[in-house]
Formats: structure tokens, C-alpha cells, sequence
């Protein structure tokens, strides 16, 4: 069944917050190994959607499965280990504001049980990736916008989880550092993750084609459309 | 003694790394260690209170032990014969532990308040008093009473209990009502640490949110909070015990006479049941944050 | 009664908008409706039994009155002189308020637990007694003594509250302990008070960081925090003291031997003394919740 | 002394967190009137920066002017005042979470003292231009990331301050939104209001060029200089 569909297969689903219906007869399935941009205007419902892809939110009609599993069928724990196979960049990075970056980003870990020594050399490449080596100590609240934005993601791709969600990953962040970001999530993307970034930044997407096959989904009109060559 | 931030020897969780998850300071933190430091300071003076009419009542109570007395009126030539007699029946009486008659000198002592120390006692026609202690058991006063009616004419008993019982009765009360203090506060305490675990619940909703989001099972989550919470508890209960019994050992009651109230305070082996009290405090906690730590996780959904 | 998230009627402030920048809701808001309704329950009970012991203590003391009685002994043909004399005397001693001779049947019904009802008073050649009550000044018993000694030589004074006194000390002791339960609760409240509006604060950083921005001065920001917890707490002492009262009110220990310990209770007008509770802890809190504010805005800066 | 000067002045300041000097040696002046934009890569020091413009933080050598007061001497409740005059755009847009977006966005008013319904007209106006009509009676928390940058835009606005502090503004809106951001933010400079926005977004500064008459800080190796025409 796994092998059938995509890492993540929306069936007819639709989202409506109190105000109103905001998502409507999606159909589309995320397949594994793929390189996606998600991409609408400011409250079309990138974030609903991606929220809905790892289980913070359950379609309010029609049904999402994840890795196989109907979330409306999980239990809490089920959910929590399913989490550790998604990596997730939230829009508003939120971090534990009294551990400094290393302990956030390895946070992971620590809650999966896993020793964080042994992946140390790891963490430092990583850190220094994200542009993040020489503030390794500093506390969250002490980060700059876009050091933020920078070191979710680091956090996100700790696990080495199967698919990478990313709500603007690049928000805050110049030019010069958004193509370095977007080159890791392109390596990761080789190393056969499955990668969908939420982004308004169309010179991000136009950039991104050069080097990977990316399919850019649109939220447009309540739904959502494999948007062709031309953006 | 284990300080709330030091992660170090409480038993709950070997995991050490895992309570660092949740912020070390924070108001809500010093206010459980706060609420549970009152409370054990308060439960101390409860205790002290409770103990000391305890002792009250119990000093009343063997000091009457049911005690009576029988005394008995009879011509100079039969109060020998009807002594004897009252004694007989008192020694077959079931529930009557120890019978005596008063010597002349004690009742000379009794009576000095009364008429100076120049009653001729022997001369004058007074009655001879008989002091009765029951036992556990106690005795049968009205069957007491038909016996002797029949068996030492002259012979009334007078039962004690009848007016110092109040006495008791109201130590008793003292101490039911130190007993139903202690209830309280632990109640309050219990829902105090409740109402502080869930209120750092509410406050750390972004740590529960971000813990979520990487993956931790709840059980992962609410281990955290449930820890550091029974430590501070713990820590705080230990601070206000021990605060409390230095209180109760510096309180001026001691040099006081000690007929009544015998001053607040623990005696010898008591001042160990204070040692419990942290513990016991702690384990309170440990209920109430687990159970609080629970209903904020389904809420924060 | 106001409930805590109503703006209306309290008359801190007549800006009913300005707490609404606090959110109304939350674990701390909780906290501190509880824990003033705790504490007002509690002081509730410290109350009743500070005021039993008071009552009590009040009791014997008139019972005493500094009671004491003067005993004469004397050949039967002197007594009555010897009465009229010590009469006299007693009048003229500054501190006394009255001294009655007691009848020969009172007297015979003091004896009576001693010697039984067929004694022979009159014809006996037992002391009279003199009952003296003195005013609220007190006599000077040494003086009295000696006084006696010279005019009426067969008097020996028996000063009551020698064995009585403890007793009322002890009364006494329940009082004062009472009233330092009662300033240790305020105290706790106060502090807890304290706490829970700090963390009310810092679980509202970002709240104030957000008034901050748009340039609300720090006096807008505390008045709103001083007003929304001062009604909590007001809300929650008086829920406390209302449950209190009815607790007591319900206590059973009315119908007991009133004797010792009159039962825990308040009597007509002390009743009245609990409506100032509520009030009392609101100005507790308004102080507390003050002070708090402005040293966490401080520390916000 | 407030003619000769800009709204703002600086003097050989320096700004050192604990890590290590961040800026140093800034000697510049925001003339009353201009449009500024404030580049630099992420973490040079931009939203730093716009706090000292705004007395949240006190160079740590050199000096301020702020209204040609030195922050330094003021009272809080001076700064307070002052506030009133700046409208400020948070990179992390703040709200009163319990508020509605229309009761957040007129609260510089309220804690000014003035009457909320007076200006009730002005308000809806404002709520649409940035997009957010159909959402005013919406929390904080329901908002996309967009509709949160655009109502800390309406609330830095709305007490009509001398000058216009923006955080990168336009960080999570699309193109389309920005650009309408953008001419609201020109408008008002036209009325006289100083503006200045923080952007890494060159396209951002590139389309206002056309607008209007924009001045460009870079903060660059620790210094902030004016750029050249050239971007
Ligand atoms: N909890 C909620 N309750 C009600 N409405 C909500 C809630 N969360 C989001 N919305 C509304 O749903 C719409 C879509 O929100 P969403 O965050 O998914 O947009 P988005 O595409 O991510 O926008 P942006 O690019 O601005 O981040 C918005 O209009 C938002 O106000
Ligand atoms: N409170 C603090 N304590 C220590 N260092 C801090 C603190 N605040 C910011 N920094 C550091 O100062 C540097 C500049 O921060 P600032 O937020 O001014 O950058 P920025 O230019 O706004 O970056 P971005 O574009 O990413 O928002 C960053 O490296 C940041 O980590
Ligand atoms: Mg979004
Ligand atoms: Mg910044």
C-alpha cells in the first residue's frame, strides 16, 4: 500500500477554520524522493496545509494519510513517533528559550532517546551549514531573525527524517544565505528525502529549478494545482 | 538537602537530561516551592497544637482514669467494718482496677483549703473517703450503686467524670480540630500545587508546543514537569518543616506551668514525625502535578 | 458579588478598558482566586477558634475575677465579731469590690461532694467563709494579709487564682496562638499574592513587551495588572470566607456541654466581623499585586 | 537643535552584546521627511539597530538623540511618550493574544487615552488597505504569518507617528501584498511621516526606487553606510 502511493495522499480533503471553508477537494499525494514548492498568496492556506501534513490538524472532511496512517486513527504516541520521521520548520520558529542552539537543535535527539554525544561531529557541520558555529551557545531569544529561521531548520533535518516540511524557511533570511539553505535541502533531497517548502519567494523557486526537478504546488482559489513549467 | 535545581538524587527518573526540557526558574516555580514551604510551616504549628491537646486530653483522661470516689458516712464504731466492707465489694466489682482508702492525713490535706489546717479530723464525725481507679474497661456505676446500697448502707460514690469530663472533651476537641487543620491544608496544598503546575503548564504552552512538534511522547513531557515539580515541592516543604520546627522550638512556652496547655511543642520521638512531612508533602505533589500534568496535555492538544 | 472577570464596580479604576489588556483567564488568575479563597477559609477557622479560646479565657477570668476566699476560724462565740471585723476590713481595702459572707447552706452545699448532705454545718465547729471579688484594679494580698493578721486573727486568706490561673493562661495562649495563625496566613497570603502576580507578570512578558512597544506608560500597564488581580483576590476571600462561614456555621458542637471550650462558632455580631475579610485581603492584595508590578516592571525594562 | 538635526541622530555609536561588538563607529543622522531602507546580511545588526531608534536598547559607547533627547536621561515614562511618536514593526510581529486584531491595532490608542470610536472610520480603512478586513474580529493566534505582519503594520500606523520603524515588513507576504505594503508606507511619507524599513528583500528596495526618492543604509562590516545608487 506504501509502495502504491505517496509518502503523503490527500483524498478529497477540505479544512474550514470557524470563518470558513479555506481548503476544498484536494487530491494529490506527496511522492517519496520528490522536491516540492508550495506556493499561494498570504492566507491562502500554505500553513494550514502543511499543518495538516504532519498532524497538527485533521482535514475536516475527506482523508489524509500519512506514511499509511490516518491520523484521526492515531493515538498521541503515534503521532509523536510519526513526528520524528517529518521534519518541521515552522513559520514562527518556536524554541525552548532557556537551552542555547546546540541543546534546541538536538532536542530531537534527546526526546527520541537517542545519545547526543555520539552525533557531535555531525551537529558542528551542521551548525556550521546553517551559518550558525560561532553562536552554538547563545539562547534563542538572543538569535537574530533569520539565525531563527536558520537554526529550525538545522533542527529539523537533525533526525535525518524521511520528508522535510519547511514553512518559510528563507523568510528572514538575505539572498546569499536563502540559496545556501535552499542548497541543503537539494543535497537532502538527493540523499532520497522527500522535501516541501512553503514560499511566497518566486526568484527562491526560479533559482531552485536550476538545480533540482521541483514541482511547485499553488493554492489557488481553495485549491491546490500542480502549477506548470511557466510560474 | 536537594535544591530544585539541582537534577541530582531524586529517584523518580534516572534520566537527568530529561527535566532540563522545562525552564529551571521562573515565578511559578519559586511559587510551588513557596506554597509547599507554607503549608508544611503550617501543617508544623497544626501538629504542634494537635499534640499538645492530645497530651492534654490523655494527662485528663489518666488523671480521672473514670476516677471516682466513694465515701462513706457511718458512726465512729462501724467505719472500720463498713471500710472493710466497701473495699470487698470494690475489689469483686469487674472494671475496678485499684481501690484505697484515704488515709486521715491525705484527708486532713483535702480539706485544708476548706477549714485550716486545725480540723481535728480523727475527732470529727466526717466521712472516710475511698479513691477508685477503674480500668481499660470501665465499671458499671449504677450496678456499683445497688450493690453497695445493699451491702454498706452508709456508702455514697461520687463519680468524677460527671464534671471534669468537659475538660477532656474539650481537649479532645482541640486536638479532632488540629487532626481536620492538617486535613485541610493538605487538601489545600494538594490543590494549590495543582493550580501552580498547571498554571506552569499554561506558561510553558511553547514548550509543550515545541516538544510536540519534534516528536516527545506525552509521557516524555509530562516526566519532565512532574519531576521538577515534586522536587520543588520537596524542597520547599523541607525548608518550611524545618522553619517550623525551629519556630515551634523558639516559641516562649516552655518555662510556663505546665498544668493546662503544656506548652506547644513535640516531645523526644515527635520531632521525627516531622521528618515525614516533606516526604509526604512531596508524594502529594507528585499525585497532583502527575494529575495536572495529564489534563494540560489533552488540553494543549 | 463581583466576579473577577467583570469590570464593573470596583473602584480602583473608572477605565473599565484598561484590564483588558490582561488576559482574562489562566491558570494564574486561578491561583489567585484560590488561594485567597484558601486563606480566607482558613483565617475563617483561626478566627473561631481564637475567639472560642477568648470567650473562654473571657469566662474564667470573670468566674475568677481574681476570686478569692477568706476563711475564719474561730471558738463559736468569736465568729460572729470576728466575721463583722474581716467585713469591715475588706471594705476598706482599695481594690475589693465585695466581700459576702457565705451562708451557712451555700456552705453546706459546697461540702457536700465531700461529706455528704447530712452534715451537721452549725453544729460543727468548721470555719466560715467569705467570698471577695475584687474590681479591676486588683487588691494587694500581701497587705490584706497583714492587714488580718492584726485585726482578725483567725482569718487566712485563700487566693483562688493561684490553681485557677493556668487555666485561663492556657485559654489565653489559644488566643494569642490563634491571632499568630491569623497574621501568619496574611502574611502567606500576602506572599502568595505576591508570587502569583510576578508570574501572572512574567507569564505576561509579552504582554507588557507589547504595551511597552505602542508606549502604554508603566503606570497603565501596573494599573491594569494591580485592578485584575485585586478583584481576583477580593472574589476569591470572599467565596473563602463564605464557604468558612458556612463550615463553622455547620460544625457540630453546638448542643455540646458548653463548659470548657463553648464550641468553635461565632456569636451574633462576630459574625458581622467576616464580611471585613474580603475587604481586608483586597487591600492585601492591592499592595502585594502593587509592589509586585512595579518590581517586575522593573525587571522587564 | 531639532532643526539642524534629523529626527534621529547618532554619534560614534557602538552597540556590544555580550558575544562582541555588533556595530561600531555609526555616525549618522534620519532627516525628517526621507525614506530609508536599512540593508545587511542576516545577523549584521539590523533589528539591533532599529532598537536603539526606538530606546529599547542604549548604545553601549557613543550617543542617541532621539527627538533630540538623549535616552539615556529619560524617564520611562518620557520614553513611553516617545514611543507614541515612532510606530514600530517587530520582526516578530507581538499581539495581545486575548485581543482581536482590531482591538490590538487600535491599542496604541486606548494607552494613549484616546477614544477608540472616534477614529472608527479611519480604522476600517486602514484594516483594508493592509488586507484585513475580513479578519478584525479574528485572534492574533488565527492569523497567518502575512496577516500578523500586516496588522503590526496597521497598529505601527495608526496613531500617525513622525516616524515609521519596519522590521522587515514584508518578510511573509507575497509579492503582490508587499507591493501594496510598500505604497501604503509611501503615502505616508508623502504626508511627511520618516519612514524607515529593514529588508533583505533587494527586489523590495529596487521596485520602491521607482516610487520614491529612497535612501539606502547598509550595514556592512560593522558600519552602516549610505549605498550608492548602485545595489
Ligand atoms: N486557528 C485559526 N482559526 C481561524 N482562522 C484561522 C486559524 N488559523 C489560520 N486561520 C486563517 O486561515 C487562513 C489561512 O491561514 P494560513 O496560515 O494557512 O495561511 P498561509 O497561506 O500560511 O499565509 P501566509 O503566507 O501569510 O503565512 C488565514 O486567513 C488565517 O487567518
Ligand atoms: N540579546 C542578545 N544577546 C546576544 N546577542 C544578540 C542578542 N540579540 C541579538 N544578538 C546577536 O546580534 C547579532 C545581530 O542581531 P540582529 O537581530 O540585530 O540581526 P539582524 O540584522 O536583524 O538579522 P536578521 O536579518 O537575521 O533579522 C546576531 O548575531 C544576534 O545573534
Ligand atoms: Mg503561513
Ligand atoms: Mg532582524
Amino acid at each position: 500500500m506504501l509502495k502504491e502511493h505517496g509518502l503523503i495522499d490527500l483524498e478529497n480533503v477540505a479544512y474550514t477554520y470557524s470563518g470558513g471553508e479555506l481548503l476544498s477537494e484536494m487530491t494529490l499525494s506527496i511522492a517519496s524522493g520528490a522536491f516540492y514548492f508550495l506556493t499561494g498568496p498570504s492566507g491562502s492556506g500554505k500553513t494550514t496545509f502543511l499543518k495538516m501534513c504532519y498532524g497538527a490538524l485533521v482535514p475536516t472532511t475527506g482523508t489524509i494519510t500519512i506514511f499509511g496512517q490516518d491520523p484521526r486513527k492515531m493515538t498521541r504516541d503515534d503521532i509523536a513517533l510519526t513526528r520524528r520521521r517529518i521534519g518541521v520548520v515552522h513559520q514562527d520558529c518556536q524554541f525552548l528559550d532557556h537551552l542555547n542552539v546546540v541543546d534546541n537543535i538536538a532536542l530531537p535527539l534527546a526526546a527520541a532517546g537517542q545519545d547526543t554525544l555520539a552525533d557531535g561531529a555531525n551537529l558542528k557541520e551542521l551548525l556550521n551549514w546553517v551559518g550558525l558555529g560561532h553562536r552554538a551557545d547563545a539562547l534563542p531569544p538572543e538569535l537574530s531573525g533569520g539565525e531563527r529561521q536558520r537554526a529550525a531548520l538545522a533542527r529539523a533535518v537533525i533526525m535525518s527524517p524521511d520528508i522535510i516540511l519547511a514553512d518559510e524557511p528563507t523568510g528572514n533570511v538575505d539572498w546569499e544565505m536563502s540559496q545556501r539553505l535552499l542548497q541543503l535541502l537539494v543535497e537532502l533531497n538527493r540523499m532520497g528525502k522527500t522535501v516541501v517548502i512553503a514560499s511566497h519567494d518566486l526568484s527562491l523557486i526560479r533559482a531552485a529549478k536550476t538545480e533540482v526537478q521541483a514541482r511547485v504546488l499553488r493554492i489557488y482559489n481553495k485549491r491546490v494545482q500542480l502549477a506548470g513549467a511557466n510560474l | 538537602m536537594t535544591t530544585p535545581n539541582d537534577d541530582s538524587g531524586f529517584p523518580i527518573s534516572h534520566d537527568t537530561s530529561r527535566d532540563r526540557v522545562v525552564p529551571p526558574t521562573g515565578f511559578t516555580a519559586g511559587l510551588t516551592t513557596f506554597t509547599s514551604a507554607a503549608m508544611a510551616f503550617l501543617v508544623v504549628f497544626a501538629l504542634a497544637l494537635a499534640l499538645a491537646a492530645n497530651r492534654l486530653s490523655d494527662r485528663w483522661s489518666a488523671a480521672l482514669a473514670g476516677g471516682a470516689t466513694l465515701r462513706i458516712s457511718a458512726p465512729a464504731e462501724q467505719m472500720g467494718s463498713q471500710l472493710a466492707q466497701a473495699i470487698k465489694v470494690l475489689k469483686t466489682t469487674p472494671g475496678i482496677a485499684e481501690a484505697r482508702v484515704i488515709t486521715p492525713d491525705e484527708q486532713q490535706a483535702l480539706l485544708e483549703p476548706w477549714f485550716g489546717p486545725d480540723l481535728p479530723v480523727d475527732a470529727l464525725p466526717i466521712p472516710r473517703l475511698i479513691d477508685i481507679r477503674e480500668d481499660s474497661r470501665g465499671y458499671d456505676a449504677q450496678g456499683l450503686r445497688l450493690r453497695l446500697a445493699a451491702e454498706v448502707p452508709g456508702a455514697v460514690l461520687d463519680d468524677h467524670s460527671r464534671w471534669q469530663g468537659p475538660l477532656v472533651k474539650a481537649a479532645q476537641r482541640v486536638w479532632a480540630l488540629g487532626l481536620f487543620a492538617i486535613v485541610l491544608m493538605a487538601a489545600t496544598s494538594a490543590a494549590m500545587i495543582t493550580l501552580a503546575t498547571r498554571a506552569a503548564m499554561a506558561a510553558n504552552a511553547q514548550v509543550v508546543a515545541v516538544l510536540r512538534l519534534i516528536g516527545a511522547r506525552d509521557s516524555y513531557i509530562a516526566a519532565a514537569f512532574v519531576r521538577r515539580f515534586t522536587l520543588r515541592a520537596l524542597f520547599g516543604a523541607a525548608i518550611g518543616t524545618g522553619v517550623g520546627a525551629l519556630a515551634v522550638y523558639l516559641l516562649p512556652s516552655k518555662n510556663d506551668q505546665a498544668m493546662i496547655l503544656s506548652g506547644l511543642g513535640f516531645q523526644q520521638l515527635q520531632w521525627l514525625w516531622l521528618l515525614t512531612l516533606p516526604p509526604i508533602i512531596a508524594v502529594v505533589a507528585f499525585f497532583a502535578t502527575r494529575q495536572a500534568t495529564r489534563r494540560e496535555l489533552r488540553r494543549l492538544r
